[in-house]
């Protein structure tokens, strides 16, 4: 920084305004209905008889410098510049004149990023950093993305699907990716209770905030070797990695244990029922890189009993609840396990406390 | 090859093939001309070989005068991959709803080419624009340069987090109130609190135009506003019947799907009983051309929601059933100060504040920001019969008051 | 008992086939339908086409022995001297012969028994010892559900609700009348934390197990004028009595404090919805012997509500549900406070995570 | 005046009038010539008067070799009502079903009328015959007469309570089982767990016909056994017409009110997709001539509900989704046990067996009593991610295996 200049701080995001096309600020607020027109292109008119077309294609997310530029001259070139990403990552390109659209899509093909994601389909996949960046993960992020959208294209460029699937992706228990409330979510977990760096842990840790963040009550301080440490109760770990988070320490990382569990039935819309939270499917498989194939057809074979059988807008977890979690275990031909029955805090609130079943 | 030790990328490369847009194209790209990138690339590749991440843990690191907005990022394998020996990301705030122009986005990438991995997401779970990677001695100048272009950091740390929003009023028919002109706001408001840490932990907020919620926020955000209207769903009836000829089933696609079963079809009329309904936005989604929310709007504001680290994972519960949602937006930012007081006060190291309302009571959390009791803040009034009355009468007080 | 005679244990209740009559013996399991015919009468058809009428009467539960043998005499005239109680103890008269039902109906009445209780009608109420036997008792038992059926008997003796309706009063938060799972429960409360009789304690209690019984850990070992006894922080007590219940040296009883709360929506059939516990409506009336008169009326405003409100089938709790919470405290005039917020264990799962909101 | 004291009874004289039966009228009619019946009178009116009960806390008393059955009571009172001095409550088991002969009852007054207050609760909330008060030197002689007449004492304390059961297959066309027929093998068959208090707490059976559940087990019994089928509803068209025709609503009082909206109606036929059908019995409930349960009868077995001391009121939850329940019903006696086993080893003092399970978890427990899990036995599968995984791999092993 050239001496002299004043250092510009808190000065905010910039002001979306600057951002907005024409025909955007003009009918700011006045958008009367939309339509689908075909995967990953949909329309939007105002009360004014504007017309916005948007369309939508893929995205790794990881994005280079490269790329996005390759996005803003397409911006450019189709759309006078404008272009906006979603809440799920994909980017979307704002047009006024229906003439551009076929070109882009061809572009953009070109390119490599599949239009779709619109309707009836499923969309990107909400994910982490993984082993790209994060300390913390227990699996990769990127890679199983890669692997089940390869697997899944179709049905983002097609708009064949009973209602919207949300897959996300965390790599950890700290679930970056939200992964709470996914119809599929794909978690990364470990299994294996920390290791404890009895050399450094009194360096680098407090030793009274490693046993409170244990929600089990599993850590207890321990002299070892002479040194001030803990002890893990292993018995008692469920590889939360709570302890990890306030201490390097006590890493869980285990190339041979860490893998990845399978969640579904979640919803973060008010559409029709309350937004739900996802529910173990599948509690372990192994991290089998590059392509994770175990992951890949286990999702897709959830994705293809619900698309057999859910009703039109029928979300993962509504299409369950309709049929049964009996029923949902036996057409995916998962096994129901220990596992599955919750044995945390509310765990009691989870279990079948009526005699409405399924024979 | 593009990895620096010169090995390949046998497994990285199985991940370029297939129809969707490859992120190891992307590193590869990058590598052919940025050496971060290039140990990245190595760096992973050993990692989808070991099975295990080369990362350290965490590192206070930063910019000038701020607390967050940068992650300190180390390697584990600094001497094989010294490149990223330090390989931090920063968060940059992203304008509302994710809209650029070519040039913004240009102007980024020039930044990110001189200073950094040239590595992006677009966007960050929370909806920073985050660049990936770069040295310890490079976050000064990068910010610099970010600033001069209007850009700023977002949050990280025991702050207040990068508020984001969905597209609303900007291309959506539904929304309720101006997302991108209050997260905006919001933003710029608090930047204090969003650059320099002092709560006890996280603080999100997310902003949807209508109860489709969009960005996530009932999920995601510890404080969420979601659009929402007072009065009655307009109805186009010709547009009713139009959706009818054109094969929607108003019993099968409305009627069953509607929550409270508030619709009623005689093959003439819609009609909905608007006094139970909802506001879950089906059969409005279900046929926009015909249905619209209704005109008196506004939205509903909800605490609390998380990941489950580490009581579990929260949704949001309703604080403000309906609010309407107009600049300067005087009574949100009121509210939201109240509560980091009595969240600031009381709340422990890392609990968020759903975790510490459920701890404290929302009955007692409603006190100390004085709000009142409302039936649509709970699913339901309390099964167990462990009430705590607050009095209780003293031998002859009785008698007293009868005086 | 006369010496000689070995003395009988151990030999159960008497087998239940003695007491059925030749027509339930019968056409045992061969039951085909029913109907009412109406209030408090119904008939049972069988296959073989034979045919058993109930008359259903009223009962206080607490029944003398002189009432017990006019029950008997009615029995023998009417029924072959047949006879049953039910599960919310009505006594129930079992005829073959369609011509006695008048004549029994008649004598129940003079003897002051209301018939009715079937079908879509107020059931008795189950409850209680009350004042009348127990030492935990908070409110009455058998005073409160005499004034409350008095106000209602209308709805017992007609089939003009839109469904069952059940209610249940407990004197205790032991709730030996069950009324956890009640369309309306009537729960005695206490309001006042234990007062410690510190001179008895340690005589007639084990410490530990006293601080060990307290749910919200109020009670804390202390030595009170040279004695081991205990505190309670009274902040923390919420009116269990649950110390009580081990240790008589803590009692709750208290006339200045005690009352009654009301409680609504819960149910235990399985029918249409799931089983429900009962949720907390008016969180504290006085007692007011000896008609409790504030009682009566909530009650039966909570009744009328259902009753004006309801759909055919329709239970307390499945109305509420359909119309809301709001409306339901709405439509009572009773007003929400916090005392409705639960901030037990599992409080967070009682909030409200959705923005399904009625405005 | 029929109270002792000969102040009067003037409060509790309030509630002999109005339409219901009176208890005050019941006491007074055995005041006339019981002394028990006048104290009781009279204490009862001084509480009325006072807003406060007086009766002890417990005591513990019994007849000779039983633990239970005897509820211990003596009034703060004695001087002023010398006769409730002492007032212990026998509990006898009821006969299943509630069933009597006026003879029996008549036995059971003589007895009482003999040893007793004359005042009697038919029936006890459990679901016994309660004889309301009497001094401790009447119980023995009230037991050896009762013995006689064939009746014996029930539960109370920390033992196998009183089982009870709905009406059943004696008059109702839907029971699935012979719950009459069980309840009283059961009684039999655990006559020393009734009688000698042994286990950590109470343990409540009871058995319902079908899932409209008229005897409350489902919120009122440690083990609720709760009548079903498994193959298809049985259905009579003729009979759903004319049903129609007498104005039931097939999509409004039917179709609407089915949980799984597995019913269809065109109008001529009545189909149920009994695959998705939940066995609620509305539509049977709504339409007992046209519609029966299945012909494959069974049960439901479901543990764990009580009131709320401490941990909160629990409802029964799903233990084995369908079981045949014949006789000798080894399989049921065999399960219980193992219940027992494992809670009577592990549970703690006063710890319901559906707060043990929550506390140990139910997979835990159902290994302990070696049933295998099934979807059935939950609402739904966990939803936080804290899996207890329970083995892990050593460094070496995983090569091992692959060799
Ligand atoms: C662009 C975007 C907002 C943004 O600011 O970026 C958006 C835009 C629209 N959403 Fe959305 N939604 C977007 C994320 C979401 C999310 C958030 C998420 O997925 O993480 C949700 C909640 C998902 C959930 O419940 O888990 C979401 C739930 C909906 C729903 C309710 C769907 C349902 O049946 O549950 C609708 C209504 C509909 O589809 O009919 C909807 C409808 C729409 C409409 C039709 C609104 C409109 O009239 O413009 C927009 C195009 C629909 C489409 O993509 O099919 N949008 N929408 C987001 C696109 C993400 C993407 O790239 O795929
Ligand atoms: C970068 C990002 C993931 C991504 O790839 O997009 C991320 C990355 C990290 N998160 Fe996160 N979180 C990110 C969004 C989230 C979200 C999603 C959201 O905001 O909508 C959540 C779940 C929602 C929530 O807030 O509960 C989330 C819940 C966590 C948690 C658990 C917090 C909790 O209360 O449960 C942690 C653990 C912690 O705070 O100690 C965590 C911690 C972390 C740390 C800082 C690791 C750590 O333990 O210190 C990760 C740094 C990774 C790295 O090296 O880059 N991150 N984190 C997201 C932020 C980008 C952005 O600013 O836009
Ligand atoms: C006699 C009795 C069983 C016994 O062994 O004593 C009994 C008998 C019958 N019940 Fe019941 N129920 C009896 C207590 C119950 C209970 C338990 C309770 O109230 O504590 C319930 C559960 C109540 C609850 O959910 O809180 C109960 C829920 C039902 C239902 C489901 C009602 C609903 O819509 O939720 C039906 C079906 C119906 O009414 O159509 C039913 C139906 C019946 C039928 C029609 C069964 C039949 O075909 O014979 C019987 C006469 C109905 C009536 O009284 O209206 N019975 N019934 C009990 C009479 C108690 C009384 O004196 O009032
Ligand atoms: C007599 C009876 C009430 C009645 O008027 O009908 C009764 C009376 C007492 N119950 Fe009960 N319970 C009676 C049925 C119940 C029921 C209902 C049921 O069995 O269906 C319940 C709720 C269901 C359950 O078991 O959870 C019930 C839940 C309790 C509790 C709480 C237990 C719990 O785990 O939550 C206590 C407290 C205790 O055990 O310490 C209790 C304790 C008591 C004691 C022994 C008082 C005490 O703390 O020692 C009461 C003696 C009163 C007296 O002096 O006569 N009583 N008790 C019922 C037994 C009669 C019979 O045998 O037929
Ligand atoms: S989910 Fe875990 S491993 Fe993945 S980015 Fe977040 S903290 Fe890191
Ligand atoms: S991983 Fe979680 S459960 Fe295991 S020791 Fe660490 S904090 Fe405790
Ligand atoms: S949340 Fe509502 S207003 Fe916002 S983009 Fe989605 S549908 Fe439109
Ligand atoms: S918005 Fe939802 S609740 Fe309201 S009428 Fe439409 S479908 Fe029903
Ligand atoms: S509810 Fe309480 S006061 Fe009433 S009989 Fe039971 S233990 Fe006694
Ligand atoms: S009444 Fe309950 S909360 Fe109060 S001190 Fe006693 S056990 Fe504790
Ligand atoms: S539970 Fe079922 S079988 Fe038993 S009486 Fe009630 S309706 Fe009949
Ligand atoms: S029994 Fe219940 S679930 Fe089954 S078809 Fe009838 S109403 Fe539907």
């Amino acid at each position: 920084m050239a001496a002299g200049t004043e250092r510009k701080t808190d000065i905010g995001p910039p002001n979306y305004e600057q951002f907005l096309a024409p025909v955007i600020k003009k009918n700011y607020g006045q958008w009367k209905y939309h339509e689908v027109l075909r995967p990953g292109v949909m329309v939007h008119v105002a009360e004014s008889g504007d017309k916005l077309y948007t369309v939508r294609a893929g995205s790794p997310r990881l994005l280079s410098i490269k790329t996005l530029r390759k996005f803003a001259d397409l911006a450019d070139k189709y759309c006078d510049g404008y272009l906006r990403f979603t809440s799920r990552n994909n980017v979307e390109f704002l047009l006024t004149d229906e003439a551009k659209i076929d070109p882009l899509i061809e572009e953009l093909r070109e390119l490599g990023h599949p239009v779709g994601g619109i309707g009836n389909a499923i969309s990107s996949i909400v994910h982490t950093q993984g082993w790209v960046h994060c300390h913390s993960a227990a699996t990769d992020a990127s890679g199983i993305v890669k692997a089940v959208m390869d697997d899944l294209c179709q049905y983002f460029t097609d708009t064949k699907l009973p209602g919207k699937l949300r897959i996300a992706l965390a790599c950890c228990l700290n679930m970056c990716g939200a992964v709470h409330c996914s119809d599929i979510a794909i978690l990364g977990v470990h299994r294996r209770p920390p290791r404890v760096d009895h050399s450094t842990l009194s360096k680098l840790c407090e030793i009274p905030s490693v046993v409170a963040s244990c929600p089990t009550a599993a850590i207890r301080p321990a002299t070892v070797e002479g040194k001030p440490s803990v002890e893990v109760d292993e018995e008692r770990c469920m590889f939360c990695a709570n302890c990890f988070s306030v201490c390097p320490s006590m890493p869980l990382n285990d190339p041979l244990n860490d893998g990845v569990s399978i969640w579904v039935g979640g919803k973060v819309s008010n559409a029709r029922t309350e937004p739900m939270f996802s529910k173990l499917a599948i509690p372990y498989l192994p991290n089998n890189p590059p392509r994770w194939p175990e992951v890949v057809q286990a999702v897709r074979r959830i994705v293809e009993v619900w698309a057999a059988g859910a009703k039109k807008y029928e979300r993962m977890g509504e299409f369950i609840n309709r049929i049964g979690w009996k029923r949902f275990f036996e057409l995916t031909g998962i096994e129901f396990s220990k596992e599955h029955i919750d044995d945390f805090k509310h765990a009691g609130l989870t279990y079948k406390r009526s005699a409405q079943l399924r024979h | 090859m593009a990895d620096s030790t010169g090995n390949g990328t046998p497994l990285l490369d199985e991940l370029e093939k297939g129809p969707w847009p490859s992120f190891v194209k992307e590193i590869k790209s990058m590598a052919e001309d940025n050496k971060m990138s290039q140990d990245l690339l190595g760096q992973l590749e050993k990692s989808y070989r070991d099975k295990t991440g080369y990362w350290k843990h965490g590192g206070i690191v930063g910019v000038m005068g701020y607390g967050g907005g940068v992650i300190g990022r180390y390697s584990f394998l600094a001497e094989e991959y010294p490149n990223v020996a330090h390989f931090h990301t920063l968060r940059i705030n992203q304008p509302s709803g994710w809209f650029y122009t070519a040039d913004a986005l240009r102007a980024l990438c020039d930044v990110w080419e001189r200073h950094g991995s040239g590595l992006t997401n677009m966007h960050g779970s929370t909806g920073d624009i985050v660049f990936l990677g770069t040295k310890t001695d490079e976050l000064e100048p990068t910010f610099a340069e970010l600033t001069k272009h209007g850009f700023d950091l977002g949050g990280s740390g025991s702050d207040m987090r990068t508020p984001s929003c969905c597209v609303g009023p900007a291309r959506c028919e539904w929304a309720c109130y101006d997302t991108l002109h209050i997260t905006n706001d919001l933003t710029h408001h608090f930047q204090d609190e969003l650059h320099r840490p002092a709560f006890p932990y996280k603080f999100k907020v997310k902003c949807a135009g209508c109860p489709n919620d969009c960005v996530a926020s009932i999920a995601r955000a510890d404080m969420s506003i979601i659009g929402t209207w007072r009065d009655e769903i307009q109805i186009d009836q010709d547009e009713v019947k139009k959706y009818v000829e054109s094969g929607i089933d108003i019993h099968r696609d409305i009627y069953a799907n509607c929550p409270t079963r508030c619709i009623e079809w005689d093959g003439k009329e819609l009609k909905i009983d608007n006094s139970n309904c909802v506001r879950c936005m089906q059969c409005i989604n279900a046929m926009p051309k015909a249905l619209r929310p209704g005109k008196d709007r506004g939205a509903t504001i909800l605490i609390g929601s998380k990941a489950p680290i580490v009581e579990g994972a929260l949704l949001s519960s309703v604080l403000i059933p309906f609010i309407k949602i107009e600049p300067p937006y005087e009574e949100i930012k009121d509210l939201i100060e109240r509560i980091w007081d009595v969240w600031g006060e009381h709340g422990k190291n890392r609990e968020r504040v759903g975790e510490f309302i459920q701890r404290v009571g929302l009955g007692n959390f409603l006190e100390e920001i004085d709000l009142e009791p409302h039936p649509d803040m709970v699913a339901h009034p309390r099964e167990n019969p462990y009430i705590f009355y607050e009095e209780y009468y003293e031998e002859g007080e009785e008698e007293e008051e009868e005086e």
